[in-house]
């Protein structure tokens, strides 16, 4: 059992801010890692009617079962209802999922997101990574897509190095220039900041930071020009207490997604 | 999609009330079992007026739906034929008075109509043998946009295509649900699949209202999830006469009965009166098909239990994470996991 | 598709000698879960050249199929990472080395080529967030067929579409299926269906054949018919290491050993010497997997039983015409059957 | 049960010319009535590895449970498998359905039928008849299409009131300009005879004749001018004293299908 009363660790509190984002009643669709241990704790505490989509077609699997990743049974164990992968996209395609957490291995200052390789030249990956998976189509289709990832300079370059999703494209107009429907990426989530997108520029913009993390950190951590919002830039609401207990003691007791890794 | 109201569970007075309106468009999920009569019969109650009314392979529910005066757009793929050759059934007399409008499409073509709307496309290829018939030429309330085509760019050949139907409603009777909607339906299923998740509310009324238990141990059985589903009301018998499986067969007494009542000029009048004007909802239309029937005619068609085989799902751990142990879904420490985690590199999988 | 082998009951190396061929296209039909891991050693083994290969979401499946030299080109939506984030895994050391072309889907529109196989169609419209992605720019050996872009006639908007996916052999493994080929799959289907729908020839290996009454009681679970079906190979653990609901979990014994595999230079070539071109066949594996690691490893996995709750397929009565008395499917006899015939005046339904 | 030994009707004769096409070990796509006891007595008789399949999605259901039309339960009732409607249609346009028998109410000289309306005008109709169905769907997918029904001059026009599935259009090669692919309609089978089609003109053509029944006879029962074959017309092969029993006592014995109608 993990220490219930030791401080939050970053992981955690990116687990409490995206759980944040969901309202009660609403239907997310969930990706593999943090959004997981988001969503349960959502469903157990102040949004307990929200329903759970997985790509595999599960939904709503029992609570508290934690899946490994998106593809693995417990996404669909004693859940009511398994449906073919097509469906279960369809419905975000339909306008039926309310918000959907994206992750990435770079996102860029227009949201645009890379899942699929590092390097300039496709056919000589300096890493593969894993490809598109469910990305590219949840990423026009969910009402409020929510990026989340780990945050570094490599990984918020200028420009990916290759487009798995598009977010605000070239920024401005272009997204609906190139009439994709959808209402674009709403935010990017690190354990170190909130961002949001410029409403007319759509560049990325700082709206909340973890308390201790400055802009000028945030933007060491950037390797492009962060916008800044105007007045005092508000920190992030910490985890509570209440919230940090249970997810040590139900969503996540072995620490399996929000134990800080060894250095 | 948003839904916060205390409780889905209700009649079906209340559900047709609150979600079916004039001029919608209204689908029959179900293909030729377990038509959704109790549903029917109280649109038809509460006069609902100017429907687009889709029904595949109709039967007596589009009958039942035109005479009752709700209906000015019919879409179809089969229409059996009630009343007899001479007259007609309702769909020929309202058809030929010029106060009903039919789109007739092909079983796979209706279908694909639905496909695209379940899928959110705005249009869907069809087989290629629709072009030259007049199923594709002859054209009614759809106009241009009954079919298009367009040209496939790998191999260049012209492809008749059809448009998304999104309904309105659809309206959905199944053999067990439960209280979030979560629908069951076995048998033979037609489109209905594709017609429920086209279409932007859906109203189930089930045999039974059954634990979340049953329905989470049988979860292929489920065609349409909880949080689709606008109302479910429980209605046994809410697809007599027609036929459910591991419920009952067709009700061949109510369904000759039925079929007399088109030789009067009136048609349908005299028994709307009495079986649908006549009862305020299902529960009142049963005991009355007892006192006229008898509840041996009732019984008769009653089904004989066969019972499907069970499915395993069963995993080797409860839960992947909190049992004792190191008997984990993954089968590693806590040094494992961590070292698993360090060398992914990221905290989140790019699913 | 007229089938006149005396039976498809057949071991993995008689399948495989029979049905694959170099050259051929070759999906994995399961999606996360029962990976046909005993059909895809057995094509390693019989070393089979020049393949396409399809797997949408790949794990250790792609990596051994590249690493067998059996492909040539890899199509996916998803490769799980193995080896370490600095080694890589084998696609991506034979990609750098330009023996392996690899072509880059996303889930939906992977699933949208198998759709579209399925359907007989020749493309298959797909999401618009594809368009301005580098997975619609950038192609590899589909060049210009990797997708097209056709302007609804309805909408008048430009849309996405992918080229239809036929492959010529699906590898499916399954919890049962019977001696015909009817394969009952439940659990994470992803684009399971599809891709068994759309391939031309289908292998299905299962956990345990099972008699024809079992099939036929729960017909939902089957997920491809019988006359599809060319070969049925009985082969427990046939997907081991991968799970299968109601049998097993992941065997992170085995899927720690083969992750290790990759570190050394050679890759996964002693691996193979052992595991692969070692073992004849699915039974020895398993005999040697007890000897390296204990019966104790094998049996940590095993899943404790979660049964469906059982739904009911039943009819009033068991035959529609050759029952006693007037119990027919109709309810009526014979002069009634004679006049209904009458009014339809059509000894066939127009159906 | 039924006299098992007086003269063969028809329709009982009509069943087994229909089940004389169906091949052991093919895959045979069923609409209602006739070719539901001609699948059956085929099944039971000399080819006992054939697949029935049936537009509700049902495959294969247990023997001598003769479904009332096509969309029953006893098409799928201990069927093997249920399919949606459209893998069950989509199964003949990849060709994998041997063979398939569509019924009329009106077919035409180049094989085209009517199963939609009769009369002039498709808002007025005289009749309204069922409408495609799945008609349309196999139209032009099966391999080997047959189509069955009644012979009178009404049900055999010169042109049908409303083309539901296209067969040889207008002959010659209009099928083939028209880009439809499939063999078209390879035979009509009614009560007094077995027709095909010219090669070339692609009309309607005498194959063989029911015993009894002379070209002039079947001349008269069709609208429109029937082609003659080469040298002598053949006799349609006639029901066995075998295959007339088992019709009887074992696929239709409540004679449904297989009674006459009272005129």
């Amino acid at each position: 059992m993990r220490d219930l009363n030791a401080p939050a660790n970053p992981l955690e509190t990116l687990a409490y801010i995206i759980a944040q984002q969901i309202e009660d009643h609403s239907v997310v669709y969930i990706g593999t890692g943090i959004p997981m241990v988001a969503g349960i704790l959502a469903k157990k505490t102040h949004a307990p009617n929200i329903t759970l989509v997985y790509e595999s077609g599960g939904q709503d699997p029992i609570e508290g079962d934690m899946p490994w990743s998106v593809g693995c049974p417990m996404t669909w164990r004693k859940s009511p209802t398994i449906m073919e992968m097509s469906y279960s996209f369809a419905q975000c395609y339909n306008g039926y999922v309310d918000i959907g957490f994206l992750g990435f291995a770079q996102v860029d200052m227009y949201g645009n997101v890379n899942t699929h390789m590092i390097g300039k030249d496709y056919h000589q990956p300096k890493v593969r990574l894993t490809g598109s998976g469910g990305n590219n189509d949840l990423s026009s289709l969910t009402e409020k897509m929510v990026l989340v990832g780990l945050q570094t300079p490599d990984k918020f370059p200028e420009k990916v190095d290759f487009i798995t999703s598009v977010g605000w494209l070239e920024g401005g107009d272009s997204r609906k220039e190139a009439g994709l429907i959808g209402n674009g990426p709403a935010a990017v989530i690190s354990p170190w900041g909130v961002y949001d997108f410029h409403p007319a520029s759509k560049r990325m913009r700082v709206k909340s930071l973890t308390p201790g993390v400055t802009f000028e950190i945030a933007q060491q951590l950037t390797g492009f020009e962060l916008l800044r919002p105007e007045g005092e830039i508000p920190d992030t609401k910490l985890i509570t207490p209440e919230c940090l207990k249970i997810i040590r003691a139900q969503v996540d007791p072995r620490g399996v997604f929000t134990t800080m890794p060894a250095a | 999609m948003k839904n916060c109201r205390p409780s889905k569970v209700m009649t079906a007075h209340e559900a047709v009330s609150r979600y079916v309106h004039d001029g919608d468009s209204v689908i029959t999920g179900n293909y030729t079992e377990g038509l959704p009569f109790s549903l029917l019969f109280e649109i038809i109650r509460q006069r609902k007026k100017g429907l687009t009314y889709y029904s595949q392979s109709g039967s007596a529910d589009v009958e039942f739906m035109v005479a009752g005066d709700c209906v000015d757009k019919l879409c179809t793929a089969f229409l059996h034929k009630w009343g007899g050759r001479a007259a007609g059934g309702m769909v020929e007399r309202y058809q030929r008075a010029g106060k009903l409008q039919v789109e007739d499409y092909s079983n796979f073509t209706y279908n694909a109509r639905l496909a695209a709307g379940a899928n959110g496309y705005s249009f869907m290829p069809v087989l290629p043998s629709i072009m030259d018939s007049d199923v594709f030429k002859i054209r009614d309330y759809m106009g241009e946009n009954k079919f298009g085509v367009v040209r496939c760019p790998f191999t260049g050949r012209e492809i008749p295509v059809v448009p998304a139907a999104n309904p309105d409603v659809c309206l959905l009777h199944v053999q067990r649900a439960d209280k979030h909607g979560n629908a069951q339906h076995w048998g033979g299923l037609g489109s209905t699949v594709h017609a429920c998740l086209a279409s932007k509310t859906i109203i189930v009324s089930c045999e039974e209202l059954v634990d979340f238990d049953v329905i989470k141990s049988s979860p292929h059985h489920t065609i349409v999830p909880g949080f689709r589903v606008s109302a479910v009301i429980e209605e046994p018998y809410g697809c007599h006469p027609s036929e459910l499986p591991g419920y009952r067969n067709p009700d061949m007494t109510m369904l000759r009965f039925i079929d007399n009542s088109f030789s009067s000029d009136e048609g349908l009048r005299s028994m709307f009166d009495e079986w649908v004007y006549g009862l305020p909802d299902r529960a009142s239309y049963i005991k009355h098909y007892i006192d006229v029937f008898g509840v041996e005619s009732l019984n008769r068609y009653r089904a004989r239990s066969y019972y499907s085989a069970p499915a395993d799902y069963g995993v080797a751990f409860e839960s992947g994470w909190d049992t004792y142990g190191q008997a984990l879904l993954l089968g590693v420490d806590i040094a494992g996991l961590e070292q698993l985690i360090a060398e992914k590199g990221d905290l989140v999988d790019v699913d």
